[in-house]
């Protein structure tokens, strides 16, 4: 047992530092818009080697997931997960940025489809791979701030079957990098909610020295430091159970904190302007990935008391 | 006990439907996206209002003298509930009718009500409310905004914040501080379009036109615009927040909204299963708590029973119900909601994301119920 | 729309005050037991006809929810749900006191089934009576506040299908007066929690001045007073699926508030002495009777929008 | 970060665990019925905790000059896992390993450790804790029994609650005022056999014998039953409730309790419902997330990080997790709790009524929580 982040990971924090320094905030004025990608970032963790090119780093699965928590604390929506917890789960070199589905069907709105170059699906057991070049991508406008789109076409020559891969493990590194980007975003909205009731005046004193208001940030501290374990015990070598045990309780505990962060900002947070929402809406978007947190458990139920256990 | 519907009390909603299903256009809903303060609704509320009027459906609860109907309470809250289910068509004159022209009513000069109250039963006029500043949200004492004395008017200097309505709006129902204590407060009737007046549209998650920041640089008004007497604007506020805070039956939306989930669910093949039934059935009945408590408010008006923390009871269950039902949607309705095609489930799950912070944070209406209807000591 | 209770529902509450009053209180010194079986209550309000005998009161069902309501407001488990809002939906006279039981199934424990002369069983579409007369009923010890036995055998002459009753009249019933013990028995503990956080004092102030136990007190409040009406709404003509919501509510609410009395009580709740348990474990029995708050909530999911509506 | 355990703490585990299996008779969970107060335990611990020193296993953790396996900190903690997952063999013993006896290593004389330390190591002798008075709960600055100077020794009279174990417990770790602030608490171990000691127990939900009020009238002890210097008691307290807090792995039993119940829900035929398994995995994920956070606290201690609001916060999440389990059984296990034959079942569910109660009420951990590990300003 060491639940210290290894001198490893630490270093990893450190060389990543520099460049996520540069993202923490959004440019001012800021533009009030409801989803601003991250484009910039993305570009530069790549060139960086962070996406494990030949010459870039070979991530292990839970430093990769440390990254993508780091990733969420910016502002920005940043299409790094699949390239971080997906693709190497799968070993087999595919043209970045990667987007992920549960199935090819037209409707579905699917996370940072119109800035990726190939699509990702969990189709039954079998895993597709789909080249983004030559598809028909219809954006869509959503109230969560990440952009999606919708998959209209693409060229039949376009999709092929992995070989040797199983979509358990393409299911498995989504669940943890949704769980890591939760946990990072979460992480964000909280913290700057704290800070803001330390600052903010109501009935001559801080917001913050409110005992009904500090239970409840204490409480989403509570969880916060909670699913920090949660998760990389799922992401250092845990199965599927741990894995959607941590997913489960990163989507259940969505909706109270970022609840507790909207109220206890008030209207402001409603602003555009002001960075809240782009953590909190991204948020209940991801609250809602691969079925929820009811969904999750459930896996995590079956897995954990299986018949033969 | 009794929880039914007089036969007039059913013919008016029946009235009212037919009249809404007459005047909506069949794209209302794709088009008005059920926003309140986006240019279409607004627009369109200057039609819808004057019509509703000409039909003698607009201010069915006002005295018989000023144009309404003489009818009982509850009839006003079936206007309500049956607008805001369809969006509030009414766009933000749904305050005029809760309770901007009811303190005209009760407090405004004879002059005041002849200039207002002719274009509030017209529907041809908005308002926007002044009360919340940069420093002073819930806490109205910490108001900043002072109206200074001058020659036979005042001078009013400050900033209010979170103004719904206000780029569009003709007038402003304004707090201003009027003497050294804290509860040296007036209301002013102040004409949008005077000179020092300037108004800038926050961009918002509440929808458009829904937060504005209003800015007051040496905003000369006549002492006519006084609502009331100098420095009794605190007893004024306080009557009005009672209609306000449930003023609206925004809980209509949230049962609109689980109808709206139980048919997508069903199209879906998934209303089966019993966990989502389970959670539809916990949300409607956070819903009715709800209803329920408010038709307990509405009771008391009409045996006028004074309010007390009963409201606050009411208030607070709307925030528990709008977030039942958001939580709902939240889990089961995912592709629901990025598919935007539900117009009804998009905008309960928006406005689940700021119930309990209009009208008194929800927190001060515990504090409220915990002091004034538990009898808890004061917890500050 | 009226929302008051009755003037005949005012003049029946002022008809059982002076009975009620002797009963809200255990005798003192207090026995330190789990379970007080208020046989005195039960016998008086048997005497002055408030079950309906010939010549007692006939009441309304909403008038004998109500009573429910007081009776359970008495720290006394009392077996009188079944005589107020079971047995005269049936329209039957059968020999009271009545309990309730979805089986014949001699392992369930059945509540009250000791201190009956007659079961009741919901088992499919019908209704069967038991005359308890010559059966065979084993006490079984549990720990709520109720006394609960199992039925071991009976005398196979002893039971008979109820003609003309419909089992979902039974389990409407059911649901009904459960509902109504709840919302007893909640105000009750909560009543009992308001009061002692006013006198009780911790760091120098009354534990009913920290704000973060007022909002979860107020909170408490918010559910009991919207469980009124729900109750109410049910019992004045409601349907099925208007009693299956309240009983839902009624349900649902109970863990979060009775944690709460028993948290700002302290270890003086967990004594056998003081009289809050009698109030929470009845409430804890409750809360799991009918399938508890999903079973009920999914039925009036059911009810609410139908195939038909 | 590494979550898994070493070859010799798993080595570890199996030998308690078939020390378990042959110390315990095949009725015991029927004859103890989980509860360490009952005299069944209590008789059975004093056979149990001297057979489990004869094996090296009451005090791992304990350095070797004192008896103890100079094993780290993980050992001590698998100790109480072991322990707690059968309803806890060594009844209220486990005090003294945990905290009672580090305390004395730590802050007695020499003449103290010989006479009570052979008796902890041995397994032979009860503690109980007299820290909680009918108006100090969570407050120990409320404390109202003094200690006076008399002679050369103490004269201490007041009243003791809540004690768990007075009955029988041989010795009191106890809390009186020996000064005129509030901070002026010194630390006295009295035999419970001293004259003017009364105790009454406290039929309680919790179990037999967890609760007694304890009478001190008079009673004369000598300077050398004081632990430390005179008015240094706060010092020690603080020490020992940081150890006391997160003494006992608890949320082990609500990890059983869920085993159980997924047992009995497949047995029944209900472990495939959809809404049954999420609460399930949703339960277990609090259940775990608790664990964690315990685990953070232990891993701290092997690094000699001084404790801080982590503590609070691994607390808390026992509260969360006991209810977590708690409300589950109680909504999806009602049978099984009437038939009571599932006693982890059982015990479970009577934990997670009590949880947050002890060791610092939940309220407690949250402000201690907000205000040192989010640094809000104090609230009060």
């Amino acid at each position: 047992m060491d639940l210290d982040l290894s001198s490893d990971q630490r270093m990893l924090l450190s060389a990543i530092e520099p460049l996520l320094a540069q993202h923490r905030q959004l440019p001012q004025p800021a533009a009030p818009d409801y989803v601003v990608v991250g484009g910039d970032l993305d570009a530069a963790l790549d060139a960086a080697g962070f996406y494990g090119d030949a010459d870039g780093f070979d991530l292990e699965r839970a430093d990769a997931a440390l990254l993508l928590d780091q990733i969420a604390q910016c502002p920005f929506a940043v299409p790094a997960m699949a390239s971080l917890t997906v693709a190497p789960a799968l070993g087999i070199a595919l043209p970045r940025p990667i987007a992920l589905a549960e199935s090819l069907d037209p409707r579905v709105p699917i996370r940072f489809l119109a800035q990726s170059r190939t699509l990702l699906v969990a189709q039954g057991e079998q895993v597709l791979a789909l080249d983004l070049e030559g598809a028909e991508i219809v954006p869509q406008d959503t109230i969560f701030a990440y952009p999606f789109a919708r998959l209209a076409s693409y060229p039949a020559d376009a999709l092929r079957p992995l070989a040797g891969v199983n979509a358990q493990q393409l299911r498995d590194g989504w669940a943890l990098g949704l769980t890591f980007e939760i946990l990072g975003a979460l992480r964000a909205a909280h913290a700057l909610t704290v800070d803001y009731v330390k600052q903010r005046h109501q009935f001559k004193r801080a917001i913050g020295a409110f005992q009904a208001v500090q239970h409840r940030l204490a409480e989403g501290a509570t969880h916060i430091e909670a699913l920090h374990y949660l998760a990389h015990r799922a992401a250092i070598g845990g199965d599927s159970a741990e894995i959607a045990l941590a997913t489960s309780y990163a989507q259940q505990h969505v909706p109270q904190i970022v609840y507790d962060c909207h109220q206890f900002h008030g209207a402001m947070g409603l602003t555009l302007e002001y960075v809240l929402h782009h953590w909190t809406y991204k948020l209940k978007a991801l609250a809602g990935e691969l079925g929820g947190a009811s969904v999750q458990g459930r896996r995590a139920a079956q897995l954990q008391w299986s018949e033969a256990a | 006990m009794d929880f039914t519907w007089t036969p007039e009390q059913q013919d008016y909603r029946q009235h009212l439907r037919a009249f809404i299903a007459r005047a909506l256009p069949a794209d209302w809903e794709a088009k008005s996206n059920y926003d309140p303060g986006s240019p279409y609704v607004v627009d369109f509320a200057r039609d819808f209002c004057p019509a509703l009027a000409a039909e003698g459906l607009l201010i069915p609860h006002w005295p018989v003298e000023h144009g309404g109907g003489g009818a009982d309470p509850w009839f006003h809250w079936i206007l309500g509930e049956e607008m805001f289910a369809v969006g509030e068509p009414r766009s933000y004159q749904y305050m005029n009718v809760n309770w901007i022209g009811p303190a005209l009513l009760r407090y405004g000069s004879a002059a005041q009500q002849a200039l207002h109250i002719p274009q509030i039963t017209g529907g041809s006029v908005f308002w926007c409310q002044g009360f919340s500043e940069p420093s002073a949200g819930s806490d109205l004492a910490a108001l900043k905004t002072r109206a200074e004395r001058d020659g036979d008017g005042y001078v009013i200097n400050g900033q209010k914040i979170w103004t719904s309505a206000a780029s569009f709006a003709s007038y402003c129902f304004l707090l201003a501080r009027t003497g050294p204590t804290k509860r040296d407060i007036s209301v002013f009737l102040v004409p949008m379009d005077t000179p020092g007046i300037e108004v800038r549209e926050v961009m918002s998650l509440t929808g458009r036109r829904s937060l504005h920041e209003v800015f007051l640089t040496d905003v000369r008004v006549g002492e006519e615009t006084r609502l009331g007497e100098e420095n009794a604007g605190w007893a004024i506020v306080k009557a009005v927040l009672h209609n306000e805070r449930i003023g609206a039956p925004r809980y209509i939306m949230a049962q609109r909204a689980l109808d709206a989930a139980a048919r997508v669910l069903r199209q879906d093949g998934r209303f089966d299963v019993p966990s989502i039934q389970a959670g539809l059935g916990k949300a409607r009945a956070a819903v009715d708590a709800c209803q329920l408590l408010c038709f307990r408010i509405i009771d008391g008006r009409m045996k006028n029973v004074s309010p007390g923390g009963e409201t606050n009871v009411a208030r607070y269950a709307l925030a528990l119900a709008d977030r039942a039902v958001g939580d709902f949607i939240g889990e089961h309705l995912h592709d629901a909601l990025l598919a935007r095609e539900e117009q009804t489930i998009l905008t309960q799950f928006r406005r689940a994301a700021s119930t309990g912070l209009g009208a008194g944070a929800a927190e001060i209406q515990l504090d409220i119920v915990a002091q004034s209807f538990l009898e808890l000591p004061r917890s500050h």
